[in-house]
């Protein structure tokens, strides 16, 4: 298939299956109650603040902790001018706040008063203002980015995570200090920001796409090349002609307004700012869905965040109270699939031996459990309830560390969903006539037909020209669509140990 | 179906279980409303604001009557934003920030407001204890004592007095910064506005700085988690609080002591009984008694006989909130007094010292 | 070949990297005393064949005996303790370790000090270079000096085989020369030598026995004398075009 | 004017003097060979001239513009492209993407053009991806089947080495360093390389400054030998001359190589 | 020629730089306040703080080295590392106050333990299946067992004890979570151990408490004290002899058990590059395993002195995080990696902390520090950092290529 004919194909698709998700979205939005509704806008919020902490972490391999510090800052200031003006008057009534009469006026609705343009400043064109504000909070945050951004030019590795987590604590810690309180209100922050926008699964939905697209075209671009070689080699980039310091800040800038803005729809989301919603654990969030779905790879960003955010709405049940025989079923069938999950891994291993004695003994404990559980029902052992309160997390750290434990990539890996792997037109693998002619190749005085199939694989033409001088895949090899992320590189296997780790 | 949205895990889980605990009682005493049994559905918020929120959002998909809890005014004035958008009533056990009322029509509370609570101890600093300077602590990232703490100070200074607000975080365990700032300051009283969780290590720190004066509570170190955490140090705190039996007059006092032997056939061997157990469960039945008034479960018909309830007799004291914006009229509040270790040998005791009505 | 004990025998050995096959089916046996030198085109699994032999490629399939004992269930460093000691690919020098450190740590397992020392000067009789080095990182040494140096590592444990991977890489050939009379000394001395080298002129020159490898299987192997007569050596490898 | 001179050239690390006083140039269309005994400070000089390090005095010129005291990244700008002697490649990227990352520089198309994926980008890209192709083709098809999209981690060394001289290749730099171009390659493939690195400077019209070891493949193909010892110049010229210089001989080839390198010579 | 020494490593510490500028820089600070702010402080008060600067700073650095220790070997920000601190400071608690773990938690902690004292033994006798380790294990076991569920310890045993458990715990967080990533990527690792720290509080708060904890063992200690210097009474108690010269102890054998034993350099081998190493015949798995059982033994002392020192222990999920995060700092401020490094960092933390709230408290209309108190460990660290890259004793971070 031709370049152009592939292209149109693949936008086609992609048009499709958005229309697809329109229409599901617009199902739910109808039908689906209050806590679907809240859970799609939240994968979404979440969602835009996963990708952009990718974009550093994933794409540039920066390790940056202080997401939640952007965050915070998209959001205050997006909350500082959209909050309505009975909120203001409550808060300027209040003897013990901190904001002065002019921090007080500053908002989207007095701007437009200023100049003139009144006809925005209704009730019906709230969402202008808000888009404004939104905007604003995105470069605020991007200017605190390039803040950020700038130390990352001396510091190298963890010593810049460091930094950023540090950054991203100050943010927050100093913002309740006498020094930004009149911006912030101190801790107690602002209510009453409108929440017609972020809880409403068109406005975060576009946004997200807008991201997503924004996030993986960067990705695919010569210049996300470029922060994949910083991610690779700073040094062997630098080398190279990348510029370390203008990339680095550049990825950072955006990165940190992608997340201002997120900050924005997180408050609208929540109603209210208030600086206990933006803790760390927030990063974590992220993290943990950049890692199950695979660091640097978008699409597996959005699948872990939305295992994140399922966990985190859905998880009570887990927090309820149950007997204790469910309690002793549950614990012995996990047992069990571990024991189970642990002969499986050592067995597509090849480790030796493969039913290990302490898999035997998983596996009698696991069962043991689960039989006491099932026929114990009525002994007073097993008489009474419990509640495990913070289960959800639990679940949550659990499955990172066993994702983490045999999948360290992640699901996805480095790899993004394309058409072309969708339909099963893989091209990461050698075939074996590939091999073969590459083995001939490498060595084509010594070939025996043992090594190589006894037909001579290549074509007469190359044969007859000395190897190192023919170009012959120049003409028969397809050239590579930029547009065209390839599935697979480095996806279906890794090093045991890679024995390239040089010092990064 | 009643929706139940308290802090049963992280940092107000005493008070969040101490709440749940009445509520539950008494729905051992008054299981059916119009005839069906009452359920609950219980929604643990985590302690954190957007723990409330999702516990809101859970609630109106359920279509419940109405919410009971949460108890702080942080996780309360969280919730109350998207309950009162969606029309379901709500009332706060205990928040008792004005501002959680205000929100909306929707949105009732069982306790008295701060600027009562921190008038009360102002006063009796002032008058009673003849304290004219005043350390006054404050968790400024807390709704209830950053407010508690201001209407404190503004009253004890207009009753004559000096005060020095010293702020400290959630979760703070290293006080010697504020007791330092503390130190140039000669005060006669301490005042502190925060929760137990911090408060069983402030005191023994300021105790051990040789901080010897008076210190007042309030509510929210009605928390065995206080004796108990900050042991003698505790010894002589006052606090105030929501009226037992002990400062309750007439009916109301006997309603309490019927409803606290019943309770300890219900939990035997509870941690705490207090006055969130008694707010907890009034909030639950005037619920109840709402719906029953109402004689349907439809939202309108009940939010109009909640808004019409008059002197209900709960189990602390009578419950009216005909013309209030959803504060109940008249509440008693008590003054109470730790003593580490108790009288007879046990580890702790509170003891009343009187009770004050919210009418006075 | 002969049924003298092996110090090294390799039976039907075959690793992966993940899903891909590297070596396939390798039979392969070195001698107490012998020097044996791994020869075979880029990427044709020397290498490879070097880290399963220290166990840090696993054994998928096949054996691996060591002095005897049955080594592919070992772990790394239980092999060393055996008795391996290893020159690896690039080097792999302790960056921010000094010379003598690094010297150091090739005995890691030794305890007797006298004779951890007298090795040290030997080390450094053999490469004068190390010893005015000694408290330079051996991060910052040239290429040449870190090959020296990740060869004198190997030294000080007093191994009974020495496994070198292209020891010459990178060495100025006035060293070139000298290295292989060095491995030849040590060799000599009794410590079998297994060494993968691309120099195959100079390697079976002074090798007992050679093997060739190509695409992960032994193609060809014999007494070094003969491969370098053999004609089909001559083109590939030898550079005898 | 020459290409590239290097005036006066000191650095010192610590009480070690790596480089002493060096002074030489390379015309443009020459291959000009850097050999010496180990830790004579070859790579160090590539390090000065790169950037990497900062000379401690003396005089670095690019066609008469001054590089000391540029980052890495200006002096690719400026036109020199180096490999190294350690390997430095993106391991987990493809070896095209590795080939593509050092044309970044020359992009001129901002980034948001890239997301817009205007025409002038497609454009830029789509000659981004030729220029790529041809320096792989340099090394014939072993790149450019099924290895172009592997991730370098899975190449041997000898790919890898190859690798890195197309990537230094496809910087778009005039003037190339590279060092120990043949480290870990046979006689076969040395020869090879050779072959190679002759055809980069007649094809691709680079200026190649060496650093090598083996001296068969130095003297078939350097117009000119620089020979450095302990930092300081001891030799310079024809590789015939310099191969029978006393003080090279004693250095570095050792008395008896004479002959062997007379030998190797004609190979 | 002659032997030629180069300037190595470890750059010297910039004690110019620090007391050049630094000390000027507070002298000039506290004038100002003096001539803006009336004082009304005595010197005792400034005595006293730095007693309370010191006790803290000692308790960072205890936790700092564990940090420090992990850091240097696998290169690993362990944030789960507060939490383990957190774990020993309950465990020392629940021995020595009487109130026993349920069985059922006993017994899932002992199992934990119990398989951590298998895996410790099994990395000196070769293999799981080997009779001592499975016999060590089973004795492991039912000692444990019946010792959290029965016993009560006075405070020193629990000490002790507690240190021991939370050493193999910490071995047991190794094993389990962090060695099947050896070798990868280094944000999977890091993201693994903010995981086994969300995991460590939440399942605290089942197994422990979910409440703040009186954290008052009987011993004279605890102690107020008073004494009269210079016209003013300094208040503190007896701990403040008792936590820096616990602390002093524990590092000195710690320091000398890494210098003198070959596994500090073993460490420094297997941190630059863990294959090579187990090529030299370093079992670096063994040797990772020690510095856990280290590192954590460190913050269980750590975790209990802290508890002694504010005499209540935070509920779970909270009380690790700020410590950690701080001697966190700590260490990084003195360069991580380096043991030494972590000390001062440690205390100069402590002193920041709280000496410089102390010399510019609150005062009339001058708001004071103290609001600023837990940023400065951050500020420090941004400072310090930026200035001196990997901190004050750091390694040298440059790279030949
Ligand atoms: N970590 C790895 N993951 C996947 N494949 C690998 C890995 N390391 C090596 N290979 C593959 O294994 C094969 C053999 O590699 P090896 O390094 O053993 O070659 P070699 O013979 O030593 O080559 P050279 O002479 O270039 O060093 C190569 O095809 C290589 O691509
Ligand atoms: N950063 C550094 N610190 C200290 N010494 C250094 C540093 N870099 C290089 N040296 C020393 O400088 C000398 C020259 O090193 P260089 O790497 O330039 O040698 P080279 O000529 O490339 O040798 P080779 O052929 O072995 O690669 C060596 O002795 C080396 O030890
Ligand atoms: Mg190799
Ligand atoms: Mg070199």
């Amino acid at each position: 298939m031709s370049d152009s004919r592939t292209r149109l194909r693949n936008v086609m698709l992609t048009l499709g299956v958005g229309a697809i998700v329109a229409v599901l979205l617009a199902l739910v939005e109808g039908n689906g109650g209050a806590k679907l509704n809240d859970t799609l806008a939240l994968f979404a919020i979440w969602g835009i603040a996963a990708l952009s902490l990718n974009l550093v972490n994933g794409t540039t391999g920066i390790l940056s902790l202080g997401h939640h510090g952007f965050m915070l800052i998209g959001g205050y200031v997006t909350s500082l001018l959209i909050v309505p003006a009975d909120v203001r008057e409550r808060i300027a009534s209040q003897a013990r706040s901190d904001m002065t009469p002019f921090t007080l006026s500053l908002s989207v609705e007095n701007a437009f008063n200023a100049v003139g343009l009144q006809a925005l400043t209704t009730p019906e064109t709230l969402w202008v203002r808000f888009l404004v504000a939104l905007l604003v909070g995105g470069f605020v945050a991007m200017i605190f980015g390039l803040i950020v951004g700038i130390p990352s030019l001396r510091l190298k590795g963890d010593y810049l995570a460091i930094v950023t987590f540090g950054f991203g604590e100050i943010i927050r810690l100093s913002a309740s200090t006498s020094l930004f309180s009149p911006f912030t209100n101190g801790a107690l922050g602002f209510a009453g920001v409108p929440n017609d926008f972020g809880k409403s699964i068109w406005w975060t939905f576009a946004i997200l796409g807008l991201t997503l697209f924004v996030m993986t075209k960067i990705k695919f671009s010569s210049f996300g090349r470029a922060l994949q070689g910083i991610r690779e080699d700073e040094i062997a980039a630098e080398a190279m002609g990348v510029n370390l310091a203008r990339s680095k800040v550049l990825a950072f800038a955006i990165s940190a307004f992608f997340a201002g803005i997120a900050g924005g729809l997180w408050v609208s989301y929540l109603s209210a700012a208030r600086l206990d919603f933006f803790l760390f654990f927030l990063t974590f969030f992220f993290l943990v869905a950049i890692s199950v779905g695979g660091t640097g790879s978008y699409t597996g960003v959005l699948m872990g965040v939305a295992v994140v955010v399922f966990v985190q709405q859905y998880g009570d049940p887990l927090e309820k109270t149950y007997g204790l025989p469910v309690w002793f079923g549950v614990i012995g069938s996990l047992i069990l699939i571990a024991a189970a999950g642990g002969w499986l891994y050592r067995k597509t291993r090849r480790m030796r031996p493969v039913l290990h004695p302490l898999v035997v003994v998983l596996g009698l404990i696991g069962l043991g459990t689960l039989l006491f559980a099932i026929f114990g029902q009525n002994s007073p052992a097993l008489d009474g309830t419990f509640q495990a309160f913070g289960m959800r997390r639990i679940l949550l750290a659990v499955l990172l560390i066993v994702i983490m434990a045999f999948r360290p990539e992640g699901i996805m890996s480095r790899a993004e969903f394309s058409w072309a792997w969708a339909l099963r037109e893989r091209k990461d693998q050698p075939s074996d006539e590939e091999r073969a002619q590459d083995a001939w190749l490498s060595n084509p005085d010594l070939n025996r037909g043992s090594a190589t199939s006894s037909e001579d694989p290549l074509p007469a033409s190359l044969t007859a020209e000395d190897a190192p001088n023919a170009v012959p895949f120049l003409e028969r090899g397809t050239k590579p669509d930029p547009d065209e992320p390839r599935y697979g590189e480095g996806r279906d296997w890794q090093p045991e140990q890679d024995d390239e780790e040089e010092g990064r | 179906t009643i929706g139940v949205n308290l802090e049963l895990s992280g940092r107000f889980a005493t008070i969040g279980n101490a709440t749940l605990q009445g509520i539950e009682v008494a729905r051992e005493q008054m299981s059916d409303a119009l005839g069906q049994e009452v359920e609950l559905s219980i929604c643990d918020n985590q302690t954190t604001p957007e723990g409330s929120i999702n516990c809101a959002a859970r609630f109106v998909d359920e279509g419940v009557i109405g919410v009971l809890g949460p108890i702080s005014s942080t996780m309360a004035i969280a919730a109350a934003n998207p309950l009162e958008e969606a029309g379901v009533i709500m009332i706060s056990t205990s928040s008792t920030n004005p501002a959680t009322t205000q929100i909306g029509e929707h949105i009732f509370r069982m306790a008295y407001t701060d600027d009562f609570q921190g008038k009360v101890a102002a006063r009796y600093a002032a008058d009673d204890l003849e304290a004219e300077r005043a350390v006054v602590f404050r968790q400024q990232d807390d709704d209830y004592s950053f407010g508690l703490a201001g209407f404190f100070a503004e009253e004890f200074e207009s009753l004559g007095g000096e005060t020095i607000t010293l702020d400290f975080v959630s979760n703070t365990v290293d006080f010697s910064a504020q007791i330092n700032d503390a130190r140039g300051f000669d005060a006669d009283v301490i005042y502190y506005s925060g929760f137990c969780a911090e408060g069983a290590s402030l005191m023994p720190q300021l105790r051990q700085q040789g901080f010897n004066q008076q210190i007042l509570g309030a509510d929210a170190s009605d928390d065995s988690q206080c004796p108990v955490g900050g042991g003698e140090a505790f010894d002589g705190y006052i606090l105030t609080g929501f009226g037992g039996a002990d400062v309750l007059s007439g009916d109301a006092a006997a309603r309490a002591e019927d409803f606290a032997a019943f309770f300890d056939v219900v939990y035997p061997d509870a941690a705490d009984f207090n006055g969130f157990t008694l707010a907890g469960a009034d909030s639950y039945n005037v619920m109840v008694q709402a719906v029953n008034n109402a004689g349907s479960a439809d939202p309108d018909a009940v939010l109009d006989a909640l808004q019409n309830l008059e002197g209900y007799p709960g189990v602390s004291g009578d419950i009216t909130y005909a013309g209030t914006d959803g504060t109940p009229a008249d509440r008693t509040i008590a003054f109470f007094q730790y003593s580490v270790p108790g009288a007879d040998g046990s580890e702790w005791t509170k003891s009343s010292l009187f009770g004050i009505g919210t009418g006075q | 070949m002969s049924d003298r004990e092996t110090l090294l025998d390799m039976r039907q050995v075959t690793t992966h990297y993940g899903p891909i096959r590297v070596l396939h089916n390798v039979d392969m046996q070195i001698y107490p005393g012998e020097m044996v030198c791994l020869l075979g085109g880029n990427a044709s699994g020397k290498s490879t064949t070097l880290k399963t032999i220290l166990g840090i490629v696993r054994v998928s399939e096949g054996e691996m005996y060591f002095r005897g004992e049955r080594a592919d269930t070992l772990t790394t460093a239980e092999r060393i303790e055996r008795g391996m000691a290893v020159v690896p690919e690039n080097r792999r020098i302790f960056p921010k370790m000094t010379v003598r450190e690094n010297l150091e740590m090739g005995s890691y397992l030794r305890n007797d000090r006298k004779g951890i020392r007298e090795d040290m000067d030997y080390v450094i009789s053999l490469f004068p270079r190390i010893g005015e080095r000694l408290n330079q990182m051996g991060g910052t040494m040239s290429g040449g000096e870190q090959q020296m140096l990740a060869m004198g590592r190997a030294l000080m444990s007093r191994p009974k085989l020495i496994l070198m991977d292209e020891p010459s890489m990178g060495l100025a050939p006035l060293f070139v020369e000298k290295i292989f009379e060095i491995i030849k000394t040590v060799n000599d001395e009794g410590i079998s030598v297994f060494v993968v080298e691309q120099n195959a002129n100079v390697a079976l020159s002074v090798a007992d026995r050679g093997y060739v490898l190509q695409t992960g299987e032994v193609v060809l192997s014999g007494p070094a004398q003969e491969l370098l007569a053999n004609e089909d050596m001559k083109k590939a490898y030898l550079g005898d075009v | 004017m020459s290409m590239l001179s290097v005036r006066n050239l000191n650095k010192s690390f610590g009480g070690l003097q790596a480089t002493t006083n060096l002074s030489f140039d390379v015309e443009p269309g020459e291959i000009v060979s850097v050999i010496g005994p180990n830790g004579a400070g070859k790579t160090t000089l590539f390090n000065l001239i790169t950037g990497v390090y900062t000379p401690d005095s003396g005089s670095i010129e690019l066609e008469g513009r001054s590089l000391v005291g540029m980052r890495p990244n200006q002096v690719v700008d400026a036109g020199i492209a180096r490999t190294f002697q350690n390997l430095r490649l993106f391991t987990n990227l493809s070896v095209l993407d590795n080939v593509l990352i050092p044309q970044h520089h020359q992009l001129k198309v901002p980034w948001w053009q890239a997301v817009l994926r205007t025409p002038s980008y497609r454009k830029a890209e789509a000659h981004m991806h030729d220029v790529a192709m041809e320096k792989l083709a340099f090394f014939g098809p072993r790149l450019m089947s099924f290895r172009l999209h592997q991730p370098v981690y899975v190449l041997s060394y000898a790919n890898r080495r190859r690798t890195e001289m197309a990537r230094a290749m496809a910087t778009g730099a005039k003037m190339l360093l590279l060092d120990e171009p043949s480290a870990g390659m046979n006689p076969k493939e040395t020869a090879e390389i050779t072959q190679i690195i002759r055809r980069m400077r007649d094809e691709g019209g680079y200026t190649i400054l060496l650093v090598e070891h083996k001296m068969n493949l130095v003297g078939e193909i350097s117009d000119r030998v620089v020979v450095l010892d302990y930092g300081q110049k001891i030799a310079e010229g024809s590789y015939k001359d310099v191969v029978n210089d006393e003080k090279v001989l004693e250095a570095y080839l050792g008395k008896r190589a004479d002959d062997d390198a007379s030998e190797e010579v004609e190979l | 020629m002659a032997a030629i020494t180069t300037t190595a490593g470890r750059r010297a510490i910039p004690w110019g730089w620090i007391f050049g500028l630094g000390i000027p820089a507070l002298v000039l600070a506290r004038i100002y306040y003096l001539v803006n702010v009336v004082e009304v402080r005595d010197y005792a008060f400034f005595i006293g703080a730095m007693v309370q600067s010191l006790q803290l700073g000692s308790l960072y650095a205890l936790i700092a080295l564990g940090y420090t220790m992990v850091y240097g070997i696998i290169r690993l920000i362990n944030f789960a590392h507060g939490e383990v601190f957190m774990v020993g400071a309950f465990i020392s608690y629940f021995l020595f106050s009487g109130a026993p773990f349920a069985l059922p938690w006993a017994l899932l902690w002992s199992a934990v333990l119990a398989w951590g004292v298998a895996f410790i033994l099994n990395l000196w006798r070769g293999s799981m299946t080997h009779p001592t380790v499975i016999a060590g294990g089973l004795v492991a076991f039912a000692a444990l067992t019946f010792l959290l569920s029965t016993f009560q310890v006075n405070w020193v045993a629990a000490l002790l004890l507690s240190m021991l458990f939370t050493g193999v715990l910490g071995v047991v967080i190794d094993r389990v979570a962090y060695r099947p990533l050896r070798g990868a990527p280094r944000i999977s690792l890091l993201i693994t151990a903010i995981a086994v720290s969300f995991l460590l509080q939440n399942t605290g708060l089942i197994v422990f408490t979910r409440n703040q904890t009186p954290f008052r063992p009987e011993t004279d200690w605890t102690a107020f004290l008073q004494f009269d210097v210079l016209g003013g009474t300094v208040y503190t108690s007896r701990l403040m002899f008792l936590i820096p010269i616990l602390t002093a102890v524990l590092v000195t054998a710690l320091t000398l058990f890494v210098t003198r034993t070959r596994l500090g350099k073993a460490m420094r081998a297997s941190a630059q590059d863990a294959e090579t190493a187990q090529m030299m015949g370093i079992n670096v798995n063994r040797v990772i395993a020690t510095t856990f059982l280290l590192g954590s033994m460190l913050a269980a002392a750590g975790g209990f002195l802290w508890g002694l020192n504010f005499g209540s222990l935070n509920q779970p999920a909270v009380m690790g995080i700020l410590p950690g995060i701080k001697a966190f700092a700590a260490a990084v401020i003195g360069g991580i990696g380096s043991l030494p490094g972590a000390v001062i960092g440690g205390l100069l933390l402590g002193f920041l902390e709280n000496f410089m709230t102390a010399l510019f408290p609150r005062q009339g209309d001058f708001p004071g520090l103290t609001e600023f108190k837990d940023t400065f460990a951050f500020a420090l660290l941004i400072v310090v950092l930026l200035v001196r890259p990997s901190g004050i004793v750091g390694e040298d971070l440059s790279e030949k290529v």
